[in-house]
């Protein structure tokens, strides 16, 4: 086995060992804390996948600032773990049977595909060709992140401040 | 490329590693004392009431949901400062207005006193 | 078998690096500090235990080392296990993309990334999971108030430290340390870029929870802050993480700034340690020369005037750099 | 080597868990947890398309920073709701919160 393979593999387990005790776990703060190492196996993927410009914004934003939103979130209600109410609706069988159709449908699709492999290389240096698409073809999609951004932070900030 | 971070993926397994060390040395050397009292929470010595994991106030949220927003903004400036300079002006003038609407943001947020520790 | 060769490169380069951030950083630094400090009140600072008392850090490791190993029984075991080895960890990760200083065969770097500053400014904001798990999971009343607020002021100083990180890669035209510190051969960026230092050395300052930022260790109120109920090695795990993370904010402060290891007659890695130790002292300086913020006032600091200063900054900039100099 | 069909897959199992956050879990936090587990499972997506399929473009990885730019943006307000929500009804447990006016 070549050293990406093996890098693939452990990558895959980490994100997928950790996304599975996110999902299961009865203590909150526990599954906020597992997130980190499940966004961190994906920036891992991303490295694998040349991504290096994407790899560094996932650490920076998912595993940096939301995971830190959610544990503040986390800590506003109940105050904290979360263990002194039952966490599981009664769905568990449906959200199995749901979750496993999804995954074999979505395999099944992914792998009977034919992929058809492009042509082209990917840019060796991947922030200054996300800068020159960014300012180039993408400026409309650029200027407008901005005001999605401006509109969520007025409405987020709408909705939770306290009404007095 | 994919060999700079098997560097970087070694220097966080070692260092991993390396941290964990004193905790391995201090498992296997201290002293243990069946002594209840020092596992106690430390109160400045009064006997502890409750959990500490209770309620936290909202302005805490306020602060770090304006901070997520600037932090995403921020990641949009990295690649254009990367190309801005062999772009010339056209690029100045996209992220200023890039820019304005992140200070609109902010003059938002300063006004409906989201700023404000009170 | 090229790749074994590799391997043990890197396995040697990390641990030449992680011991001397240990020892010359955090043990020395430690020492410098009490050194300083004493010095600045008209003391003497420690004494006894070696000459001029320069062993006094190792001492105190060893005594450390020799403590018992106290988890308190309320506490979430896991994420106060995890959080020990989260911090220290975090902090160290920035020095991969730090040039200490340069050889004939190229610049002395763990690993020159081509997201090189992006990587440092992602690293340090794993630090602050680090403290909100440490906080939360001593289950101490001191510890998780201390940890929140430790939590709001790092997420506020990120902000401005992104910016002030942006302006230098945009007049370098790079994100690659090697590459800002190349940019650097004429002119020090500090001289184009003096209000950009003072918000990174503002925002550095409150990025590693120092004096006058230092609320959420305040001593009087907090005990010890996030770490109330770490003692032993642990204590000293989260001081090499406190003290590493001060060590690689000046050190970026020297590669973007202040021409990185570049300077006349003396050799490469001496004119960084030179600069480092300069930023260093300010650091300790200002210890005592401030008193402590508020937590209003130092939210208030960072929101209403580093990060519109930060963005003007950088608007003035581009003009220069894009508009008028192309 | 691994190819397209791995990250596929795994990026496919990591979807399958977060839909299972989504259906089972009572608390809306941890739901919204399952939410961000399957955008990084789309965009996994993303970027393995963009090097397997059209590494001339940089399409796949300009809109894997889109999703998580709207990532955050999702987490900011629907987390404020959830606060908003808790304060009024004083519950984060969706199958409690049972009215539209109060």
């Amino acid at each position: 086995m070549s050293g990406e393979a093996i890098a693939f593999y452990v990558l895959a387990a980490v994100t997928l060992g950790s996304g599975l005790v996110v999902v299961t776990s009865k203590n909150m703060v526990h599954s906020a804390a597992a997130l980190v190492p499940a966004f961190l196996g994906a920036t891992g993927l991303y490295i694998l996948l040349n991504a290096e410009f994407v790899a560094g914004i996932q650490v920076l934003i998912y595993a940096g600032a939301i995971t830190v939103l959610i544990l503040f979130a986390i800590m506003l209600t109940e105050g904290g773990t979360g263990l002194g109410s039952r966490q599981r609706n009664e769905q568990a069988v449906v959200g199995t049977a749901v979750a496993a159709a999804m995954a074999a449908l979505l395999i099944v699709v992914a792998t009977r595909t034919g992929w058809t492999a492009g042509s082209g290389t990917l840019p060796p240096y991947t922030p200054g060709a996300i800068g020159q698409s960014f300012l180039r073809q993408n400026i409309l999609v650029f200027e407008g992140t901005s005001v999605v951004l401006l509109i969520s932070l007025m409405g987020a900030i709408l909705i939770a401040r306290r009404e007095d | 490329m994919l060999l700079d971070w098997g560097y970087v993926a070694i220097f966080a397994l070692v260092g991993a590693g390396m941290v964990s060390l004193p905790l391995l040395i201090i498992w296997l050397i201290s002293p243990r004392s069946d002594y209840p009292q020092k596992f106690e929470t430390y109160e400045s010595g009064v006997p502890t009431i409750g959990q500490a994991w209770s309620q936290f106030h909202v302005r805490y949220y306020l602060f770090s949901l304006v901070f997520v927003v600037f932090d995403v903004e921020i990641i949009y400036l990295y690649p254009w400062a990367v190309v801005a300079r062999s772009l010339g002006a056209a690029a100045f003038w996209e992220m200023l207005v890039f820019l304005v609407i992140l200070v609109l943001g902010l003059a938002y947020a300063w006004r409906r006193g989201a700023l404000e520790w009170t | 078998m090229g790749w074994i060769w590799d391997v043990l490169r890197a396995i040697v380069g990390t641990i030449i690096i992680f011991s001397a951030v240990a020892f010359i950083a955090v043990m020395f630094g430690v020492l410098l500090e009490r050194k300083i400090s004493a010095w600045m009140q008209s003391r003497l600072g420690p004494k006894h235990v070696g000459p001029q008392g320069l062993l006094q850090t190792v001492a105190d490791t060893i005594k450390l080392l020799q403590k018992e190993n106290i988890v308190p029984s309320r506490a979430d075991r896991l994420i106060f296990a995890s959080a020990v080895i989260v911090v220290p960890l975090a902090a160290l990760l920035d020095y991969v993309v730090i040039p200490f200083g340069t050889t004939r065969s190229g610049p002395l770097i763990f690993r020159d990334l081509n997201i090189g500053v992006l990587y440092f400014a992602a690293t340090s904001s794993l630090v602050v999971v680090g403290i909100l798990m440490a906080g939360w999971g001593s289950n101490n009343k001191y510890a998780l108030l201390g940890g929140m607020r430790s939590a709001a002021q790092m997420v506020t100083y990120e902000i401005p430290i992104g910016l002030a990180l942006v302006t230098v890669a945009l007049m370098a035209g790079s994100l690659s340390t090697v590459t800002i510190v190349n940019g650097q051969a004429r002119l020090w960026y500090i001289v184009t870029q003096p209000v950009a230092f003072l918000i990174f050395l503002v925002a550095a300052t409150a990025e590693v929870n120092r004096v006058p930022f230092d609320l959420v260790e305040a001593e009087s109120e907090l005990v010890a802050g996030y770490f109330s109920e770490y003692s032993g090695m642990r204590f000293a795990l989260f001081q090499l993480g406190e003290y590493g993370e001060m060590f690689a904010m000046a050190a970026m402060a020297v590669t973007l700034f202040l021409g990185g290891w570049r300077g006349p007659v003396l050799p490469p890695v001496l004119w960084f340690v030179i600069k480092l130790y300069a930023l260093i002292f300010v650091f300790m300086w200002v210890r005592w020369t401030y008193p402590r913020f508020r937590i209003d006032q130092m939210l208030n600091f960072s929101w209403k005037i580093l990060i519109p200063v930060s963005v003007l900054n950088l608007v003035v900039t581009a003009f220069f750099a894009v508009v008028v100099h192309r | 080597m691994p190819g397209l069909t791995h990250y596929l897959v795994v990026s496919a199992l990591l979807f399958a868990l977060g839909i299972f956050a989504v259906v089972t879990r009572r608390n809306a936090v941890a739901i919204l947890m399952g939410v961000e587990l399957m955008l990084n499972a789309a965009n996994i997506n993303l970027v393995a398309f963009n090097k397997y399929v059209a590494p001339g473009a940089m399409q796949g990885q300009i809109f894997a920073l889109i999703v998580i730019t709207l990532a955050a943006c999702e987490a900011a307000v629907g987390l404020a709701l959830v606060l908003a929500a808790y304060r009024t009804l004083e519950t984060v447990y969706l199958d409690e919160i049972n009215v539209m006016k109060w």
